[in-house]
């Protein structure tokens, strides 16, 4: 059985989408969702320590070899991707059961988990796959379950930000099978691996220049990249919490994975740099992101708000790495996307358990909160200063390597640039802190109540994990190393 | 192409549908021409049918005419240009339109030309890559209709309450339009078998599960739109179709697993039977007829909720 | 260079931009979707040309031809096809949503309804309930 | 012994940890959690001087913890500079809480759970700060004490604490994670280690346009040594509860800030490289303009703690420029200072606290008179300015005896006469308050009568006065422990 790991981590969500249907019943639907979630994760941990133990693994589907066939190959980028993701799926889903009943009709419930899995299935289909086509099949799995995930709330903002984001989605997705049908086109074949061998005979063409900057744009759209990234403060802002907090930790995660994947495994980072100077670029937009982004997080009104912009300019940081274009850089980019999986999951459950309670995502309603709800409160503020990166958290860990691979290159003032931004993201979470425990409550609130432990706990789980990578780095350090290596050995 | 020009230009979104119809079946024969045969019969089905008639069933909720934009769109203007500079300098280097030499039919594509026929059994080439080689594609492929008709369900229900209340309420609007009943009466049954038709001899000419599906869901929608959906729903009942959008994706993957459980990899149809051909043929026609369910559930359930989003708005004036 | 020899894909291009300038610069939520979908056409254009051999038939084995046009860009757009539908479906579905939530289906409405609900966010927040705010604070220490 | 050293060790950081669950459970019972407190505060300091013990006796204790990133572990070593650092605060926290109990509950504050939660936080870092064997270890526990001591600086929950915990964070996380974090990056990645060595970790080749660069950061990064112009956050932070200035602004966190620049000059830089710096010379400069104006500018303010504040700005400066003179009286006499300032400015806080709670007066004009009435808060006064001033009888002689001598080792005159002038200056800032106090009329014709601070309050300024003098006649254990860092 072990040998279809590969896919059946793909498959089990999968199937059990369409099973959801026949459940019906929301409860069960619920718990049943929670398993299979769990059971991808559990296949992912033994993925990932085949793959870093043994080496990567390939699996045929349909029998038929490589470049006829479609190919799943699962090595320690995406093996680390795949723990993360349906890791992260799991705990929002325990976390789910309770919050989706105050912020959803009970009649949608069962669309909300079948789109759930839909989107779980998409995203862990898009990391495991080899074959660039699949690929793109996968991507808009995802994202049409994510525009369902966001408009199925009942706020009339997420029905404007979600179709946003489905042009603006299906846009970067055409730039994508543009990109792929040129290079399609001058090699003739789709899986990953065999393009990768055959690119470097036309990499002088420019119809493979021109397919590898349709590729980039259409997923820089896909990962939110500064300045593509007007979709994403309104999605994240107006959909429901769990969605929110599920695809602010998974999905520009993985299509961050998509561009490495790109970047390095397929058209090679020599090609890059002779073709592009893909490295400045990057390091201008992400800058630019970062400090656009967190200037706006501090004046936002609505605390979702104010974590998507500063969601933003994580991804500037991510993208900041890769700009480097050495191992170092890579493993920090790696890095902080676990990192900042974890942090921003946690913040988002908190404050989905927050919404729970009181039913809004105003800042302003959340004054004095910190005596009602002294746990999720914490967690907000563990989740908060992990995104500024104080020491013990995994933020301070993904800013280090950020730093240190920044010297290495030599460029020490992107080093103090990145070190002023994080101060931006002091004034931004510290304005939510003042909110929380310095102002007084608006409104004689006796009723609001600590979240219930069904929430509390996933949010707990998440914020210890916040501070136990933040101590114990050997597992995502080491893992992002290997892979980083691994990245830069094969070319 | 001039179509299109018209497209951009129109502010009479009716017009605009149907010309977008119009630009599909023009393309549908341009698939025609380069040898697409499946993607042309797909295009018309789909371009030009359902999704005209999506855009219709909408039209009727929302209104027609679009407002002039106060803004010149310079920015947009500016971003196209681009795009087109960066897709025609990538023309540049590209082989010739037609040539047989070209990169993409020197490498993989041969294989499925020379060999498919001793290791799929099926004349046409592209249902053989489509179900087989690429098989896990068209899963997804599947996947990502189920996953429409998910948002689409989600996004415009309509409680039971509405529904019966509607029910007596709206007759069908050609109640009267005798002679057209009749003959869709006639046809009905037509449309249905030839839908059956494609969807099993997918094999040897174009045609398959997906194509199969949108005629059957068209002529489910025919039917609809004649006899009213009340009539329709006593036939069909909007729950099971439900089920059988979900039903066919789990038919697919179903199919995978049991490969899998019989010791090959996941959509290996080679291990359904003892000959390999024969086991291929077996998967090969389950999963059409699961993509064939799935679509065509999905496109009927599509129009039920657009058709009951009209009915509602009516009832609610 | 034989430039004759790119025309074809010279129109995709053509096709693919008037689509995308539709999509971008027009603010009417419908023809946005219009505009998207000959975007996604002319990308299928583009591959079924590729696909294209002079001279060949359709890709259905047949002892009377030798040679065929390649299928596998055919089964690549089949698949994006049937994407795009889903795509229009679910777009439509939410302009069917956003109509009856906003009563306009023009995106310069929609904005100004949404930047009003958010002056009534910082109004809640800042002013009319003068219990706590930010400003003047040190007046009264 | 029955506990290994570095058990021991672990245990002084944890404890104060330990006891903020206790705390927290004992929540309704105030006698219960400040019992917690105190117990807690007892048990530190039987630690602590069994830890001073063995060293005294040539242990080396030394712990690697996990390693953060490959190569770089948390890890704890006790030297001697640390083993004074730790001495001095594990003495005082106990001397604070007893104060704490007196004033928190004579002032009627809220929230006094979290108040002791979080100070016995701050404590645990204070410790982790004191036995830091690396620069990554001294900068994680040197943020949780900037975090942990905000929600003391806000207290009260008013505007103004508002105001004042955004200058204190503002300032000081923005000077730690914008040149502390960069500069040890930085050293780590061109030592490539950040361990704390006898005589410094940079190899000899290093450009010195490098180092001193990176002196610069450091000593600008360490916003918590107060020099200007970053010293901003000291004042603010005295909207405070009295007993947390007292503790955390004069003791804990402003000495975790001047104890990290001795760590990083002596152990980072050694004394060797330190004078070869052209940038030295040039911040130690800045130190001396520190302590003068901000002598100067304590000479203007009415109010007791903003002056008290200034005070210490003033004599952080006078630590600073003791370990940027290289020299090895320099580095005794800053070492010495820590512990002197520490006893003298908590004193001077406990007092001004002392009258608050008693006589409600928080400005200078107003005190006058105020002997008659609070004795003892004011002898207790006067003594804690005479070793400010740094006169006998008192411990504040010593340190700034050896910074003197430092300076004069140095060939520094410049400094010198700064050092002089602004001890001048202190005689006119702090001994005309008890002076006052005691020789001019009340302000208002009221009936004198004896009305003193809370009796734990009372206690606990009149045992920190009488360590100000106890320590200058018993200076000896201090002064080896301060010429052991240079062993």
């Amino acid at each position: 059985m072990t040998a279809h790991f590969p896919i059946l981590q793909v498959i089990i969500p999968l199937l059990a989408a369409p099973l959801c249907l026949f459940i019906r019943i929301p409860r069960i639907v619920g718990i049943f969702a929670i398993l299979v979630s769990a059971t991808a994760f559990f296949i992912s941990c033994s993925l990932l320590q085949e793959v870093v133990t043994g080496g990567t693994l390939s699996y045929q589907l349909g029998g038929w070899a490589a470049p006829w066939g479609i190919e799943y190959r699962i090595d320690k980028l995406n093996g680390y991707l795949l723990l993360l993701v349906s890791g992260i799926s799991t705990i929002v889903l325990v976390a789910a059961q309770t919050s989706i009943s105050k912020e959803l009709p009970e009649n949608r419930h069962t669309f909300f988990y079948t789109a759930y899995l839909l989107c779980l299935t998409g995203l862990l289909g898009i990391l495991a796959t080899a074959d660039a086509f699949n690929l793109f099949v996968f991507l808009e799995i995802s994202a049409l379950s994510s525009y369902t995930l966001i408009a199925i709330g009942t706020d009339r903002r997420a029905l404007t930000a979600s179709y946003q984001y489905l042009v603006m989605g299906t846009i970067g997705a055409t730039f994508i099978i543009i990109g792929v049908g040129l290079m399609y086109m001058m090699t003739g074949t789709l899986n990953m691996y065999d393009l990768a061998e055959r690119l470097p005979a036309v990499y002088e063409s420019k119809t493979v220049l021109s397919a590898f900057g349709f590729f980039i744009v259409g997923v820089c759209l896909k990962l939110a990249l500064f300045p593509l990234h007007l979709w994403l403060p309104n999605a994240y802002a107006y959909a429901p919490s769990i969605t929110t907090a599920f695809l602010a930790a998974t999905s520009t995660k993985v299509a961050v994975y998509v561009l490495i994947r790109y970047i390095f495994s397929i058209f090679g980072i020599e090609f890059v740099d002779m073709s592009l100077p893909l490295g400045d670029i990057f390091l201008f937009l992400g800058l630019t992101g970062i400090f656009v982004a967190s200037v706006a997080a501090i004046y936002q009104l609505n605390i979702k708000r104010l974590f998507a912009y500063s969601s933003v300019a994580q991804i500037g940081y991510i993208i900041l790495g890769l700009a480097i274009e050495t191992e170092l850089g890579l493993t920090a980019t790696l890095l902080h996307l676990f990192n900042h999986a974890l942090m921003k999951a946690a913040i988002f459950l908190a404050i989905g358990a927050v919404v729970y309670r009181i039913g809004s995502a105003q800042l302003s309603h959340y004054a004095g909160l910190g005596k009602k709800m002294p746990w999720t409160m914490a967690a907000i503020v563990a989740g908060g200063l992990s995104l500024i990166g104080v020491p013990l958290t995994v933020g301070f860990v993904s800013k280090w390597y950020l730093v240190v691979a920044l010297l290495d290159k030599g460029w020490w003032p992107v080093a103090v640039l990145v070190l002023i931004s994080s101060l931006i993201a002091v004034i931004y979470v510290w304005r939510v802190v003042e909110w929380i425990y310095l102002t007084p409550p608006r409104i004689i609130t006796d009723e609001i109540k600590e979240a219930p432990m069904s929430q509390l706990i996933p949010i707990w789980i998440l914020v210890l994990a916040n501070i136990y990578f933040g101590v114990d780095t050997r597992l995502t350090v080491g893992v992002s190393k290997l892979a980083a290596q691994s990245l830069f050995g094969v070319n | 192409m001039v179509t299109a020009i018209a497209i951009a230009r129109m502010s009479d979104l009716f017009a605009v549908v149907m010309l977008s119809g119009i630009y599909s079946l023009l393309s549908a024969s341009l698939f025609l021409d380069l040898d697409a045969v499946d993607v042309a019969f797909t295009e018309a089905s789909v371009g030009a049918g359902i999704s005209t008639l999506l855009f219709l069933a909408t039209l009727k909720l929302v209104p027609r005419y679009e407002k002039k934009s106060r803004y010149k769109p310079t920015l947009a203007l500016g971003v196209v240009i681009a795009t087109g500079a960066l897709l025609i300098y990538g023309t540049l280097d590209m082989p010739h339109f037609g040539e047989a030499d070209a990169p993409v039919h020197q490498h993989v594509a041969p294989r499925y030309l020379n060999d498919s026929m001793n290791e799929v059994g099926i004349p046409n080439v592209v249902t053989s890559v489509l179900a087989s080689y690429r098989g896990y594609d068209t899963l997804g492929e599947t996947l990502v209709v189920f996953t429409a008709g998910i948002g689409v369900l989600s996004l415009l229900m309509v409680s039971r309450r509405t529904k019966e209340k509607a029910l007596q309420k709206v007759p069908a609007d050609m109640q009267n339009q005798i002679i057209l009943r009749v003959v869709a009466k006639m046809m009905l049954p037509l449309i249905l078998i030839f839908a059956l038709y494609v969807q099993f001899h997918g094999d040897y000419g174009p045609g398959g599960g997906f194509q199969a599906g949108v005629i059957f869901a068209a002529g489910i929608i025919l039917y609809t739109m004649l006899f009213g959906l009340s009539l329709t729903q006593k036939v069909i009942k909007t729950e099971v179709v439900e089920r059988l959008t979900a039903f066919g994706v789990l038919l697919y993957a179903g199919v995978g697993i049991a490969c899998m459980l019989l010791g090959g990899n996941f959509l290996d149809y080679n291990v359904l039977r003892h000959d390999p051909v024969h086991g291929q043929h077996l998967g090969i026609l389950l999963v059409e007829l699961g993509v064939g369910i799935t679509v065509a559930a999905v496109m009927v359930t599509l129009f039920f909720k657009f058709t009951w989003r009209t009915v509602k708005h009516k009832y609610n004036q | 260079m034989n430039i004759i020899g790119l025309y074809n894909y010279w129109i995709v291009v053509v096709l693919m931009l008037i689509g995308f300038f539709i999509v971008i610069a027009h603010e009417n939520l419908i023809k946005k979707l219009v505009g998207l979908s000959i975007f996604q056409t002319s990308v299928f254009f583009l591959y079924i040309s590729m696909g294209k051999v002079a001279g060949a038939t359709a890709p259905i084995l047949d002892e009377n031809y030798q040679l065929y046009s390649n299928p596998l860009p055919h089964v690549l757009i089949l698949t994006a096809i049937v994407v795009g539908i889903a795509t229009t479906a679910m777009g439509l579905a939410l302009v069917v949503r956003i109509y009856e939530a906003y009563g306009s289906i023009e995106e310069s409405d929609i904005q100004v309804q949404d930047n009003n609900d958010r002056l009534e966010d910082y109004l809640e927040a800042y002013g009319r309930k003068n219990d706590t705010h930010l400003f003047n604070q040190d007046k009264d220490e | 012994m029955w506990l290994a050293p570095e058990t021991l060790l672990i245990l002084t950081i944890l404890v104060p940890l330990f006891a903020v669950p206790g705390i927290i459970a004992a929540n309704r019972f105030p006698n219960r959690r400040e019992g917690v407190t105190i117990t807690a505060s007892i048990i530190l300091i039987y630690l602590v001087t069994t830890l001073y013990g063995l060293v005294q006796d040539g242990t080396s204790i030394a712990i690697k913890g996990p390693a953060l990133f490959p190569g770089l572990h948390l890890s704890f070593e006790i030297e001697p500079l640390g083993m004074l650092f730790s001495l001095v605060a594990g003495f005082l926290w106990l001397v604070t809480t007893v104060y704490a109990i007196g004033y928190m509950r004579g002032h009627h504050e809220k929230n006094q759970t979290r108040f002791y939660s979080c100070f016995a936080i701050a404590i645990s870092s204070v410790m982790g700060i004191s036995y830091a064997g690396n620069l990554l270890t001294l900068f994680i526990f040197y943020e949780v004490l900037t975090l942990s001591t905000y929600p003391l600086v806000t207290h009260s929950g008013t505007p103004k604490a508002k105001e004042g915990g955004r200058v204190y964070l503002g300032v000081l996380l923005s000077t730690s994670v914008l040149f502390l974090l960069l500069a040890i990056v930085a050293t780590w990645y061109t030592a490539g280690t950040v361990e704390f060595q006898k005589g410094g970790v940079f190899p000899p080749e290093t450009a010195p346009i490098i180092t001193g660069t990176l002196l610069v950061l450091y000593i600008f990064g360490i916003g918590k040594a107060a020099i200007m112009p970053f010293h901003r956050w000291l004042p603010a932070a005295m909207v405070a509860p009295t007993p947390v200035s007292a503790l955390l602004h004069a003791v804990a966190v402003v000495k975790a800030g001047v104890f990290s620049v001795l760590k990083v000059c002596v152990y980072i830089f050694g004394l060797d490289l330190l004078r070869t710096l052209p940038s030295a010379d040039f911040m130690l400069y800045l130190a001396a303009a520190t302590v003068l104006l901000a002598s100067i500018v304590a000479m203007r303010q009415d109010n007791l703690k903003a002056r008290l504040a200034y005070s210490t700005v003033s004599q952080l400066g006078y630590i600073t420029i003791g370990a940027l003179l290289a020299t090895n009286a320099g580095i005794v006499g800053g070492a010495m200072h820590i512990a002197m300032h520490a006893f003298g400015k908590i004193t001077l806080f406990f007092c001004a606290g002392a009258i608050m709670v008693a006589a409600h007066k928080t400005e200078i004009s107003d005190m006058r008179g105020l002997g008659k009435s609070m004795p003892i808060t004011m002898i207790a006064f006067f003594i804690g300015s005479l070793s400010i001033i740094g006169l006998p009888p008192t411990g504040g002689t010593w340190g700034k005896w050896f910074i003197m001598t430092g300076a004069f080792d140095a060939g520094k005159w410049t400094i010198m006469i700064v050092l002089m002038l602004s001890s001048l200056l202190n005689i006119a800032y702090l001994l005309p308050i008890p002076l006052r106090a005691f020789f001019s009329k009340q302000a208002y014709g009221k009936p004198v009568q004896i009305k003193e601070a809370p009796l734990p309050s009372l206690l606990a300024l009149s045992f920190t006065a009488l360590g100000c003098i106890f320590l200058f006649f018993y200076t000896q254990p201090l002064y080896e422990l301060a010429s052991a860092i240079l062993q």
